[in-house]
């Protein structure tokens, strides 16, 4: 599987200014889906505003051979991958310049070219699927890593316990990515599970487990380098949770009157973009203006973008029934 | 009579029933969130948010059902009844006839689908004929505020699991619904247009579709019947066949798609016990056996259309 | 519901003796039905040959209006709580005169008339049913409590997270019995887990778990009876298991080729019913002549059993359409 | 040609298309301890024993079939696909379509079905038609050991998901099957007899019901021509239409309950395309629509018998 990435414009992180040039277009992006949902130009989507330290750091410490299972909310994940935005934006408003010719739309948009497999919109899916990514990477030469992002609402599928217990029993190469972002569409997590971390879950099952601040985009790295490395060593499963929270609503538009007003007051204190922001400036290697450049330059991205994608045609009618079989 | 949509009517069928019976309960992912009104009158006992598990959100449902509750519970789309296929076949589905008698199950079970809002087949997926081919069973599904707050109150008091398929397209659609209490009987099919040359037999949106396809017909002098069958299992073999031996033509219009879907079973049923009287071949109009796209303009040409249904008619006319 | 115990020979358990004899019985009803499929008079069946504690035990600590779900190995459960060995071997052998008409044979079968609700030979059904009797239970002003059984394989469901975490989210009355028999059908449960005993997967919902050694009635007895009351106190959950091993194989006959001999042959020596016969020896209250004695009583009530199932009529060819819909 | 059993032939063309192909693995519950031999030939990576958990199961497999392995599960009986219908339905049904093409899911499911075990309706429910009509898989349900054999093999050649299912009735049935490589095309019908005056369609056990039938047919001086469907999805349309547009009647037998079942479809099918054809009604012979029982002679009574189709075959010559 040969792994293309963007050259231009695509962030490369594995330094701070990186990772926050990648944030800072995942927050943009979504931001502009969110807006043109609004304005009746696009389709609703679930953004990722709020947990793009997740995204930026875990896909930072994967290798272009490794392997990416998400879900629902996947922009985070493909932006930070490298994942060309107008071929993103497109597959939402359901174009045929889409990266799946606009059948997918938000919710399940796979990129094979990034090893982005497999995306599935069922909470669960990608967690049932993912085994047997890992299993056909197992029984390959290959030393890759497959990476799978799910919800703190998938945890709490059945789904969820089969995949973690399979992964233990067959030693397979899966970094489990837990995005606890303490929503699970509509019900709070704490309605739906005695514990805070899932990974207190995952620790049962016999494998490594961790969970990071996820609004902290260096920590998140920091523990997602170290997890991939167990995995390319041993061969065995790591449970990564990444603590953070959905700042805007499920899925747009949502008017978030079901979400305790203090709660979301203190999480978007911890915005993990005016962190990395901070700790920039703190270097002095970074300046205000510097990030009004970066910010800048995003922002023109994600026009083009859209323009892009809402010139973009739709498929044509015969696209109905191609694709079914192989 | 008073106009409201059909999200209203399902809300006001379940409340009516809740008030009427205690047994009634309801739960599911964001019931209590989305059906803040419903928590606020009934209490967090009997309106509940549950954790993201369709398979035990089912079988709780069956096992509260089969010892003297009434559970209504929401699984949301109904490509996620793929998690909840144990607890609904084999568990409600066989569990009374396997125990002899023992038991009963008096839970409805809502899911939504088809073309409408963009959202592709993991969110959309027509599978009412899955349960058309359960024993143990029921299966409605509506086309109009009226039925979907019948039925539903009917499915509520019903001893038997009801599954209650809700098409996407129509939730903010208004219709008028009679005042009081009333119920819409499990298998009756409602006529909703006599005619004399041709029968259409259709559920939920396309009901519309063909009634469309009628008044259409009615301008090139061809009197369409329309049938909306309502109930899917029980289906009303007296009402399907009463028409078409009349008109001694039938077309069979749903999104879902073909291959073994409630318009193969009821053109076989026709064919069987109509065969007489038929002055054509019985056609079906379907969705075509893929996928549904998520791309708008892609779904929307994905279900049937009234041309199609007029084109199909005029073939038998031909 | 009303509750109605066999009257005669019913085991009334609560002390030693009273769990031997409903040991036996359970044994020679098992031993009876493996002769039964060898000689083509039965269907095969799942006995429970070596678990007999683990059903004595803790249907002993329950109360009458308490109710039992149970699965595809439910002899044990059924003939602890006082089902009518006629009945049982008549429904086993699908006759008309069985607890379910026939219609269930040895797989599905329900009692309800002693609390023994929507037994399921889906593994995981048990478990996926048990949280609505909770709910109904718990909704009710009875201080009622569900126990069910199930096996280590059970528990590898997806259905097990599920079910394990609803009922300590909603606080059901629910005890979980898990039977860790060491084998799901013809797999080790060492092939299928990393943890040795399932109650370590349990703790993690936040609710009371405990290990129990399942081939000594005593322990099993005191251990669910401080559940039950735990339960009945709290109105939450409680996870027991029960170790114990599965001496027959899966389901008859079964050669048990694929058994390590060893493993069979140590947990024979731990057989519960031998170490139940010897503790009452132990006390000198107990001979061998009152073993003796037992061992008779409980082979006559099984012939007797036996010739009821087999002399009684299969069920008439119109049932076959009836119970479909209430 | 040699005699083997239907079991002896699912062994043996697994075995053969793992040696013809590295990617070919097999796994499910006990599937390494039931095909010892296979495990030892094959190696423990390649046959697997897994944990209890249908869901993973199907879902590994479709993971690993889009990512270059060729998996051949073993489900056991069909009702506990109910615990992988997401992962069969909506995932390696879907995916391909979702993503534009970009994947594909070469895998078998297989399961065992039918009377014949008194296991009752949760090991015992022909739900084959569920996945007919679920589009992106195939449908296959063999009657007889070369087919089952030739089948098989297809189906583990094939690109797509392939549900494969076995008649419990039939497993230890022994029939002729060729020698060497060969395959059975998936989506051909076979004719198992010729004849001029019925069709009779079927798959799976009732085949040789409807070869009983055709012979009491014969003595009664009609000639009954026999069609095993053997593929349910795709369907051979040609092969049915061809003989019934010569024979003019149809008699549909199978096990599965009536609505929505296979029947239905081929009734529909023939109800369109035949018309013109059509000299009686087409009739189904299914099994009733009730959740298998355990009890012998009751479980016996669900299975269509000879009698039955030769009584549907005089009606339409009445
Ligand atoms: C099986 C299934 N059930 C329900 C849904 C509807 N749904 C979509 S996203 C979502 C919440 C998911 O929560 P979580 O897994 O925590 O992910 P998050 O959205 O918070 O990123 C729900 C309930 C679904 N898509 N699939
Ligand atoms: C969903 C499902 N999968 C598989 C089976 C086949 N099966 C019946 S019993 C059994 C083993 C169960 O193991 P466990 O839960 O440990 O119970 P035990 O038999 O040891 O008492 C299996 C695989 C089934 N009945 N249901
Ligand atoms: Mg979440
Ligand atoms: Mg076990």
């Amino acid at each position: 599987m040969t792994t293309t990435f963007e050259t231009i414009e695509a962030p490369v992180v594995g330094e701070t200014a990186a990772a926050l040039e990648s944030m800072l277009l995942i927050r943009a992006f979504e931001e502009k889906m969110a807006a043109l949902k609004a304005a009746n130009q696009a389709p609703s989507s679930c953004t990722s505003v709020g947990q793009e330290a997740s995204a930026v750091g875990v896909v930072g410490a994967l290798a272009k051979d490794d392997f990416i299972l998400t879900n629902h909310r996947s922009a985070g994940h493909l932006l930070a991958r490298g994942a060309n935005p107008d071929r993103l934006m497109a597959e939402i408003l359901g174009k045929a310049t889409g990266y799946c010719k606009g059948k997918s739309g938000s919710l399940h948009i796979s990129v094979k070219e990034l090893g982005v497999l497999l995306t599935s919109t069922i909470v669960g899916g990608e967690l049932s699927l993912v085994t047997g990514v890992g299993l056909s990477t197992a029984m390959s030469d290959s030393n890759a890593v497959v990476a799978v992002f799910f919800g703190d609402g998938a945890a709490t599928e059945g789904i969820f316990h089969e995949s973690v217990n399979l992964a233990s029993v067959w030693d397979l190469p899966i970094l489990y990515v837990c995005e606890n972002n303490q929503w699970q569409a509509y019900v709070h997590r704490n309605e739906t599970m005695r514990v805070d971390h899932v990974s207190e879950w995952a620790s049962r099952y016999g494998i490594p487990t961790k969970t990071v601040d996820g609004n902290d985009v260096e920590a998140v790295r920091a523990a997602a380098e170290e997890a991939v490395e167990y995995i390319r060593k041993h061969r065995k499963p790591y449970f990564l949770e990444t603590y953070t929270y959905r700042l805007r609503g499920h899925m747009e538009p949502d008017d978030q009157a079901y979400v305790d007003k203090n709660e979301l007051a203190s999480w978007k204190e911890r915005d993990p973009i005016a962190r990395a922001e901070e700790r920039l400036l703190e270097t002095s290697l970074f300046s205000a203006a510097d990030i009004a450049d970066v910010r800048e330059r995003v922002a023109r991205r994600i026009e083009a973008a859209a323009e892009f994608a809402l010139s973009s045609p739709y498929p044509s009618f015969d696209e109905l029934l191609t694709d079914v079989y192989a | 009579m008073r106009t409201i949509t059909v999200d209203e009517a399902i809300t006001e069928g379940l409340a009516e029933e809740m008030r009427r019976d205690p047994r009634v309960i309801t739960f599911g992912e964001g019931v209590a969130t989305k059906g803040y009104k419903l928590a606020q009158e009934f209490g967090s006992k009997r309106v509940r948010n549950t954790p993201l598990a369709e398979g035990i959100i089912a079988g709780t449902a069956a096992g509260a059902a089969a010892t003297g509750l009434r559970p209504v519970i929401d699984l949301l789309f109904a490509p996620f009844l793929t998690f909840a296929m144990d607890e609904i076949v084999n568990s409600a589905g066989k569990l009374r006839y396997l125990s002899g008698g023992q038991f009963s199950f008096p839970m409805v079970t809502i899911t939504r689908t088809g073309a409408g809002w963009g959202v592709g087949a993991q969110h959309n997926h027509n599978i009412e004929a899955w349960f058309v081919h359960t024993p143990g069973v029921k299966v409605v599904m509506p086309s109009n505020a009226a039925d979907f707050k019948g039925l539903l109150k009917s499915a509520i008091r019903d001893d038997n699991p009801v599954m209650f398929f809700t098409d996407i397209s129509l939730i903010y659609v208004p219709g008028e619904v009679p005042d009081g209490d009333y119920v819409v009987p499990i298998g009756k099919a409602a006529v909703k247009r006599e005619g004399s040359d041709v029968t259409l037999i259709s559920y939920a949106k396309t009901v519309q579709t063909c009634l469309t396809a009628a008044d259409a017909l009615q301008e090139q002098g061809i009197s369409a019947e329309v049938i909306d069958l309502r109930s899917l299992k029980p289906l009303d073999e007296a009402t399907i066949l009463a028409s078409v031996q009349r008109t001694g033509r039938a077309v069979v219009v749903h999104e879902a798609g073909g291959p073994c879907g409630v318009g193969a079973e009821v053109a076989a049923i026709l064919g069987e016990k109509a065969f007489g009287s038929l002055k054509a071949p019985v056609l079906r109009i379907t969705g075509p056996d893929v996928p549904p796209p998520a791309s708008y303009p892609l779904e929307a040409s994905y279900v049937p259309q009234a041309d199609a249904v007029v084109a199909a008619v005029k073939k038998q006319f031909a």
